[in-house]
């Protein structure tokens, strides 16, 4: 059986996360990344949902991070308050994170395309993603490789990444983005600047950089990623099939 | 509150909620108060202000119906479906202002006004595109450190809806499962306006004060509405109709679409509302 | 059966809660008094603890805020946030506090007696009375007759009263001290400064001012108080007995 | 914390508290962690800055035994009994340092380190003389309503150490009852110790989530103490031993009065502290 697109992107996102730690996650993908890791090798990583829910092991993909399925298996159940208190005292390890355009420093967009008064696409808007690309320790950045979600800077600046300069921006904390990751690849961001790191399955540095606004460098050794293993495969089945 | 009892939501409403006032939605993917919601709709309030962190599809309906003239939020879409399309086209058309800030920001405002105070520090909103849209956000320096936070202002709503799992007659509300940003944004609010599943006698409550979330002074009204989530859930009575928000995002992606939608749902007395949920699939109690 | 010097307090401060309130009381004759409004004309009145506890009516006189019985029979628990949140929100109607010292500006301590880093005897400190003086819509003052107790200015402003002028100092809000109670009398604070407006029964300006250290006023027409109901003295009993 | 387990009381202090550690004393009026705070006495911890809101006689006991070089309180006594007689000495021959605020401000103090900011604003510590005698106490305008409040700083202790009725062995501390200051202060504290009543099976804790008042990934340490608040109560298992506060006013009014009484009930192992508590009065479960 091949692994489809979230599942690569799930796996490869799930290998970043260590056991014993707390990651703040979102619907979707990020669910699946964090799950995968807590049936696999990091069984005591600590879900966190910005709804007050810690420890939760969802049974069935929540659609919300208020969702049945983030409340039943929870080990906690406080509220918005006691979770982003906790991110704002520095003491959540790592955040999962996608959005509708990512770019070359690692900013995520999910507020608007195009211009903020007149949009041509409104968006959901922040949610937590500002508050967590703020104040995590570090953050992995889950994308499907949809071209247009890929540009040189996003067309604003929801969850802060790095400028310009490569620098976290005055205001932020921890040490950022440390990954994007997509079904074709995995970029760091080294000097805070996108670059090619690692490969997915069947991929080379053209088509994981396929359709991308902006040029990409490319490590000096690009690492060729496994594929998902059986056992992870076994895991996300449930949610990716 | 001494006067609080149990109540119908016409009356509740028509007591508590004016035009021009500030609401704040409950519910944080749990609870939404949709029967609330809608009964604002039916009462044909104007010009709210409908504020919370995370707005979901009710405050879609609220905008589609004409109830709205501003929303202040932090995130509003239908979860994992889609975007708000109402909430699109009345930004969009200028029908409707905006105010824009994150989830955590936003319990930041509701908390300062739970607490009494004008402003809370924080440490977000000092980067990205964020701050620059919000008009007239500003900084302090720490007095004791120097640091430079953003000073996020009080936002305490005239009157709050919320939905939760039972509450007594004198309006002491019990609320398990996902809690979210809907007790603190109740706290802020001058008026509390409640439904619950079920109206319960006082020595339940007081058998289990600890799941208490709201005191009976706080509470000007209390009704009894049960299913009154539907299409969102309560913990422990019914789950969520994932269903229903798949199709209201295929129907409101036109003003006609969204007409439908409310006439089907809204514009219908109880019973026929009940009547249209499958409450054998997706009873848990 | 002749009311003790607890009962004369308690029944007349009770008298001066309306049905409907929230009143923040603290262990003792404040919350005897506050048990015999409840019990009797103000069975709606919501007795609030600041350990977290609303709307508790406790069957034995609690030694400590955070005792059994102001746990059981709560209808709500919340905690020291919840309650201080909603008193420095305004939303606290009345308190019934009580103090080492009183002073002709309703100025209260309980801090220290004699200067503060070399006192002559150390006390408990705020807790929050200071708080609750400084936040909440009106208080009203309990106190023993025990002319040491009412001095012309107290040894430590814990918890604020009116200043010098006869006013609420900057910082405070609410109307401030109302009544000052003992079992000899009931003072108001009309300017802002103590004044004799009622005898309870048995006493005069004299007996009711015994040993104060500053004169009182006497306002132009003394009430005479009724003597605890024979309903007030039963539910007392429990508790005074 | 994945490193949490079941631990005895002797090895959590050893491993989680240092001299001169500030220490965060849970329990108000419930819940008192005597067990752990006798522990500390016992490990002969020296140079702690304990504090709370609303001290009780475990933080006496800590000044008697000469583990504390300062306290920070809101209240220092023994309630409704009287003063707190070691501390009163302790100050009078300059043993200790103290600071002083008011509940409601020690709460903020703790908030604020939970939550990360360096101060909280406030509307108390404005007038009055608590203010003065606060060294280094300043105050903000709020930037919006030129308010003047409180600048109340963070508090974050090295570690907290709290009782609770139960936990799983991974550290998720569920308590109910009176709450107080407790969970607050456990939150803003670098680490936590608990001990608890009963450690329960993991479905014990999911069966009940809103209970959890405190998540496992902030807890260092559990151990399972049975009557471990005595002679303060735990909601739900037993009452306060209200004459033992009056006993330990009466000896605790002279040093060698004290001493005997840390000697009766410190200096036993944990069996001998069991035989001597009359558990079949004051047992309610």
């Amino acid at each position: 059986m091949h692994a489809n697109d979230i599942e690569l992107t799930s796996a490869a996102a799930a290998r970043m996360l260590d056991d014993g730690e707390a990651c703040f996650v979102g619907i979707g993908t990020p669910s699946i990344a964090a799950l995968v890791a807590k049936h696999g090798h990091a069984p005591n990583l600590t879900l966190v949902y910005e709804s007050g829910a810690y420890g939760t092991v969802p049974s069935t993909l929540p659609m919300s991070t208020g969702s049945p399925s983030v409340a039943s298996g929870a080990s906690c159940l406080g509220d918005c308050g006691l979770v982003f208190g906790d991110l704002q005292a520095g003491r959540i390890e790592v955040a999962i994170l996608s959005a509708a355009q990512v770019d070359r420093f690692g900013n995520l967009n999910s507020t608007v395309i195009g211009r903020y008064r007149t949009p041509k696409v409104r968006l959901v808007g922040s949610g937590g993603a500002h508050d967590i690309a703020s104040l995590v320790g570090r953050t992995l950045i889950v994308m499907p490789h949809d071209p247009r979600r890929f540009v040189e800077h996003v067309d604003f600046v929801t969850a802060p990444g790095f400028d310009r300069g490569g620098n976290r921006p005055r205001g932020t904390r921890g040490t950022g983005p440390v990954a994007l990751i997509t079904p074709r690849a995995v970029f760091g961001f080294g000097g805070g600047d996108l670059r090619l790191e690692a490969l997915q399955p069947g991929h080379d540095a053209a088509s994981a950089t396929e359709g991308f606004g902006f040029s990409v460098p490319i490590a000096d050794r690009v690492e060729q990623l496994e594929p998902p293993t059986r056992r992870e495969m076994e895991i996300m089945a449930r949610w990716t099939r | 509150m001494t006067g609080t009892s149990r109540r119908s939501l016409a009356l509740s409403v028509a007591e508590h909620v004016h035009d021009g006032d500030t609401v704040f939605l409950g519910g944080f993917g749990h609870a939404v108060p949709f029967a609330l919601g809608h009964e604002l709709i039916r009462a044909g309030k104007r010009d709210l202000v409908i504020c919370r962190s995370g707005a979901d599809i009710l405050a879609d309906q609220l905008i589609a119906a004409g109830c709205v003239s501003s929303v202040i939020f932090g995130w509003i879409g239908n979860p994992d479906v889609g975007i708000a399309h109402a909430f699109r086209r009345a930004i969009a058309d200028g029908s409707i202002t905006w105010e824009e800030w994150t989830n955590w920001s936003m319990v930041l405002r509701l908390q300062a006004a739970a607490w009494g105070v004008p402003y809370l520090p924080a440490k977000v909103l000092l980067a990205g595109d964020g701050p620059a849209v919000i008009d007239g956000l500003l900084r302090v320096s720490c007095p004791y450190t120097g640091e430079e936070l953003a000073a996020i202002p009080a936002l305490e709503p005239d009157v709050a809806i919320i939905h939760a799992q039972r509450a007594d007659e004198s309006g002491n509300v019990q609320m398990w499962g996902v809690i979210g940003d809907t007790v603190v944004g109740a706290l802020a609010s001058k008026r509390i306006i409640v439904s619950v599943e079920e109206i319960v006698h006082t020595s339940v409550i007081e058998s289990s004060p600890n799941l208490t979330v709201i005191p009976a002074h706080r509470v000007a009204a209390v009704c009894e509405v049960p299913w009154g989530a539907y299409p969102s859930y309560v913990e422990g009575a019914y789950t969520r109709d994932d269903d229903h928000y798949v199709e209201y995002d295929r129907r409101s992606r036109t003003p006609e679409g969204v007409a439908e939608h409310l006439e089907r749902w809204v514009n219908v007395d109880r019973d026929a509302y009940l009547s249209m949920i499958d409450r054998h699939r997706l009873a848990t109690a």
